[in-house]
């Protein structure tokens, strides 16, 4: 097993014709043909079997293939994630499912002790290809614990890989890359993006997952989003478009490692940027995004890099989330807090 | 009062056999299935039977609230009655109840506002009613947290030779989880007065039993922790309510905590959300219809002459004026200041939460502003 | 009980010769006092009884308060941090300690959940004044799980407020005033200060432990550092002033709420900033400070804001946590990354 | 083979008296305190003395080795080693063993380099040992997390049908871990073949066993899960080992899990960072140094003229040699290369890893150059 699978290599099962997939769809067509392309790939969490998970990401699986590659564990997430540690240790390559990124807490241990620092611990002798999937993100009318963000912890901690797709074509590419990445890997899944469509003709294969995509051409700002907020971003360029500012979005995808020459290029084109994601700001990992792309760009930006976040508060109960949540608007009304002397 | 209790752990097991003190039919039990417990007063289960009803009502209206879109989500208790208000009538009112997201019933008898108790379900706010003025904990989501905190206001109160004791439920599925261990272990090194409920209604979600656990009862995991453990028929109310207050009793006299076994089952889907289709069988369902808790102490109290007409309908009455109250401040929408959002985060007051208060605030201004103007512009 | 008990309102024991006295005595020494000013501060915690603690800074206090007031509680960080809850709840005043960094883990779900929501889930009618100790970071020689640094966890997340001394007068003030917040805080000991002395007249009053100070003032420069990296701050400061480079220190002191007001005095006036700890770079707390200077002050920034920080790694085992750590000669070797043409 | 087993889960109270083969005399056992186990034949039994005197002389090597400064820290196991190397010595080479900072001496028994063991507590790097090669994972420090991993690694063999047994050990205090009933409650759920070995040895550092559990037995433990449970006199090496024995048969038959707890007593400090006097009683020590595995042991092979002088000085030979080799390889300095820092962290390459990485690689070079040039200046 090389360390660095391209998504190129790997057995593609016979090519569908296009359908309308949601993000759910793919990541489930994800996990069956990571499923029938190698018996090392086993699934369990809670709920992930008959019932097919409550996002139903799971749904038909077990079905499919049996209660010896994906069942139903006992409620217990640190027991989840570190069954999954031996069972990596052994050979599997298990994808386990948090439900909710709440729940992944009682996992923390396991996680940041384990999973993160196996690999180095023993000097690369054992490594762990687990995948973690965490549902992500609020915006869904959620009651408490159930729209949190969770990702500043785990980008936080060197040893995991964290990603976040933001459509179903990236969903399954990078659900697939995930799964044959000898790395621990936190798959995160935006919630509110579950039922997005797109037409697909699977296998599809985006970039690499350690890749950040330039999603809108623009030459005045740059935005930096990721998961749920690719959309939000898309909006603000739409309507900031109407107005002649000309916004460049940028889908980071992988939040550890950061694409850094990616993000850079756009940058350094735009002079201007901000980041945009659903977690509280203040510690968030916006705050990353901005101190890095500021080290590396002090010289070429005009402005300091935004963070239109949510806000230092915990995540509010549904009927107040609109106003938790970083719009369209949001965003454009801070980009008017610059100072914008030197546009022409 | 000494803090170090010197008596023997608990080391037994509990009876394999649910306790029941009233079989599915209505009859009084006897004997060793009544695990030496005594069937409750007339009075007493005629006052049981009046908050299971009224508890029912309630429950059967929020789901068809939750179905028209008023709430957000809604985990029903349809029955689990017998455990839900067996046990906690079983508890005075300084006493401290610890609820998960499945106890509203609970909450209600406790004698909480419908509408505070619904808040957090409705979406306006994560908790709605004063815990401290109820000695009722928020309806914990994460699982199995909250027996941890009942563990330790019950330790605080013990430091303080306050005599309480602390109620708390968790499900068959949260018995799983590390912080469940933790909580039996704590209670019982530190022989907190605290009652521990599993209401074992046979899912977690769509996980059954008998892939939470291998053990033959919950109740068996309390010889781990040198405490008793009552395995109970958690659809009779008679033989809920009376373990409970002897486990209550026992633990107010500092004899430590107790874990109740509950066995039950959830009638309704997870919550409004769930498709039970999927895991189990209707003919499941209908089998545990058939051993509905309400009927079976109706039975007994028909049997005994205790429940007349007059009485059925009056309490039918007050089921239903709680179920019409529910309706009304659920029809209501609440009052909601976004600006509220900041105000409790600390206690200490913070400048960053100051600016964003600020900016929100001149957010909804301008908002509020286009609204008129745009509605001025529509009335022109 | 108010909200804010400034410290100059605390109930007063006898005062004190000044005496040299170590951090961890001073630690000893707040919780004694705060022991004996308020019947309802109660200790426990793995080993802190008999013991005093594995750092021993509850010596004594078990056979000065008795059992009921100190206590050994069984091995098991969730079950601390989780009854600490319940006792808040019941108007105790309950000081956890988690026996290092790592070992806090296993609680995280409770310190996310619990602690740090339950006052705004209540609507303030709940408070928490519990404060979980950890001592926290490395460069004592410890094996793995003994040195990290968990601290960008912690100020991630809303609701929690988050300290760090760095000097014994600023452990006995802060501990005490923690203690007297009405809010839960985190209050991180650097394990690698515990010995170090200074002369105290007991009690001490400091500064307020949401204040950042100004520890030694400088033109040129503004190093922002906290607990165990302020003495690097000084050191660098030191060997800088004979090279002509004026360094101004500032100890952050409070990670949660940040002091923008001191710090931004202080870059306004130096133009230039750095900030300095153990814990890994990537998603690390520098991230937030650096970004928060960057956007308030941009315009005075003559360079970005540099971060020097541990790499990007798990903490390393002792015998390679010397070129782990950063060093003040690595802080002036960062400093000279700097284009300098700007300085006269 | 088929992952479902149907045969009824274990439903029974664990001897309060632990089970015992050998007592303090170095007796045979009969009759009921022995539990239904036979004793080991003598060769068995010698072999297990001959391992236990050479664990013995490592472990006083690497405590005084400790003492000189030539490790970080060292948690002992004198006194331990009825359980350390009763239980190892029940698995075979195929088998996985997931221990704990404590069990350094269970991973000499299992052939492991006296360097590779120790080069985590010298400070070399984290684990110093080839995992799969021996089948031995890294010690753990988070207590009870390896527990999961054994339960873990069980399961994924047995979906492989690959008839390997997993054996972890945990302490007494561990046990009061989230994690520990997690993993009891997964491998009794799931059926997996592990063992765990909970080695009571009354303090987890200065806490007693009194503060940690309010159970009568740690063994007591299995039956909330469902799973056999061993009381077990952990001095007793015999003991110790004919039931993990029999534990791994059914393990590997199919039969899951069980929780076996071995009573003994840490000699040493926690570590040689501890304190004891600060807990405990010398008394305390004392009676335990009375009750030595080793001695039990000898005793009934001397009395069984099974261990004559030549047997003895050929086995203290051998200890002396393993203490031998033991000083000579934690004299020696390990080569360490700081760049390796970055290698292993992920196996998908990082830029920004490579990056810091030539920072410190240049870092180094400098000062090693600025070391040459006053080396060279200090020698002009
Ligand atoms: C720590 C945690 N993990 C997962 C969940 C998601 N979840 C909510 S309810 C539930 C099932 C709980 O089952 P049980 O404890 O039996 O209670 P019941 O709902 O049957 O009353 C799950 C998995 C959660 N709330 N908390
Ligand atoms: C999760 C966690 N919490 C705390 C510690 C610190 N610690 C190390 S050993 C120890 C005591 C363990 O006692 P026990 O489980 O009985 O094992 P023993 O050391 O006696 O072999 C503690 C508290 C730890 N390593 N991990
Ligand atoms: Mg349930
Ligand atoms: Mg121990």
């Amino acid at each position: 097993m090389t360390a660095t699978t391209t998504p190129t290599e790997r057995a593609q099962p016979a090519t569908s014709a296009p359908a309308p997939l949601t993000m759910a769809g793919a990541l489930n067509a994800a996990l069956r043909d990571a499923m029938e392309a190698d018996d090392r790939v086993v699934v369990y969490g809670e709920d992930v079997g008959p019932l097919g998970g409550v996002f139903r990401v799971t749904d038909g699986l077990q079905a499919r293939f049996g209660d010896q590659r994906i069942w139903d564990s006992p409620l217990a997430e640190s027991g989840i994630v570190g069954t999954a540690v031996g069972m990596a240790m052994y050979g599997m390559r298990p994808v386990v499912e948090m439900q909710f990124d709440a729940f992944s807490y009682p996992a923390f241990e396991q996680m940041v002790s384990h999973v993160a620092k196996m690999r180095n611990r023993t000097k690369g002798r054992v490594s762990l290809p687990i995948v973690v999937r965490i549902p992500c993100a609020g915006a869904i009318g959620g009651v408490e614990h159930h729209s949190d963000s969770s990702e500043a912890y785990w980008t936080a901690t060197p040893g995991l890989t964290v990603v976040m797709p933001s459509n179903p074509a990236d969903a399954y590419s990078m659900l697939r890359e995930a799964i044959e990445c000898d790395d621990p890997v936190v798959f995160m899944e935006p919630k509110s993006r579950y039922w997005s469509k797109a037409e697909l003709t699977l296998p599809v294969t985006t970039a690499p997952m350690d890749r950040a995509v330039v999603v809108r051409e623009g030459t005045d700002v740059t935005l930096l989003a990721y998961g749920p907020t690719v959309r939000t971003a898309l909006e603000a360029a739409d309507a900031a478009a109407s107005e002649d500012l000309s916004i460049e979005v940028v889908d980071l995808r992988s939040l550890s490692p950061f694409d850094d020459e990616t993000v850079g290029a756009s940058v350094r084109k735009t002079s201007r940027a901000a980041v945009i994601h659903e977690a509280a700001q203040f510690g968030g990992y916006g705050a990353e995004v901005a101190a890095r792309v500021t080290e590396r760009n002090f010289f070429h930006l005009a402005a300091p890099v935004l963070r239109i976040t949510g806000f230092d508060i915990p995540y509010p109960s549904p009927k107040l989330e609109e106003q938790y949540l970083p719009t369209a608007d949001r965003v454009l009304a801070a980009l008017d807090t610059w100072e914008w002397e030197d546009r022409a | 009062m000494s803090l170090n209790v010197e008596h023997q752990p608990v080391r037994a097991l509990p009876s394999e056999k649910p306790i029941r003190l009233l079989d599915n039919a209505g009859h009084a039990v006897r004997g060793a299935a009544s695990g030496g417990f005594e069937l409750p007063e007339l009075d007493v289960l005629l006052e049981l039977y009046r908050r299971m009803v009224i508890a029912r009502r309630f429950d059967v209206q929020v789901t068809a609230l939750t179905k028209q879109g008023r709430l957000a989500t809604y985990p029903s208790a349809y029955g689990q009655e017998a455990c839900e208000i067996g046990a906690i009538s079983a508890i005075e009112t300084h006493d401290w109840f610890f609820p998960t997201y499945r106890d509203s019933i609970a909450l209600l008898t406790r004698g909480i506002e419908p509408g505070d108790i619904l808040a957090s379900f409705r979406g306006d706010w994560h908790n709605g009613y004063d815990q401290h003025a109820h000695r009722c904990a928020s309806q914990a989501t994460p699982l199995a947290t909250q027996t941890l905190h009942a563990v330790g206001l019950a330790h605080a109160a013990r430091l303080r030779h306050d005599p309480i004791v602390t109620l708390t439920y968790l499900g068959d599925g949260a018995t799983s989880e590390g912080d469940a261990h933790e909580a039996f272990n704590f209670a019982a090194v530190w022989q907190t007065p605290t009652v521990f409920l599993v209401q074992n209604n046979q899912f977690a979600i769509s996980t059954p039993l008998s892939r939470q656990t291998r053990a033959a009862t919950l109740a068996d995991k309390a010889v781990g922790y040198g405490m008793p453990g009552y395995h109970v028929d958690g659809n009779d109310v008679a033989a809920m309510y009376a373990v409970t207050l002897a486990a209550v009793a026992r633990a107010r006299d500092g004899g430590g905590p107790t874990l109740i076994e509950g066995v039950t089952y959830r009638i309704e889907p997870h919550t409004n959300s769930d498709d039970p289709t999927r895991y189990r069988q209707a003919r499941e369902v209908e089998h545990w219809k058939r051993r509905d808790p309400i009927e079976r102490l109706e039975k007994y109290l028909v049997s005994e002459g205790a429940l007349g007409d007059d009485v059925r309908t009056e309490i039918a009455d007050a089921a239903e004026s709680v179920a019409a109250h529910t309706r009304e401040v659920m029809t209501a929408e609440a009052e909601l200041d976004p600006l509220e959002l900041f105000d409790h985060v600390y206690a200490r007051p913070r400048a960053a939460l100051r600016e964003q208060r600020a900016r929100l605030e001149a957010e909804l201004k301008e908002s509020a502003m286009a609204n008129d103007s745009s509605h001025a512009g529509a009335a022109r």
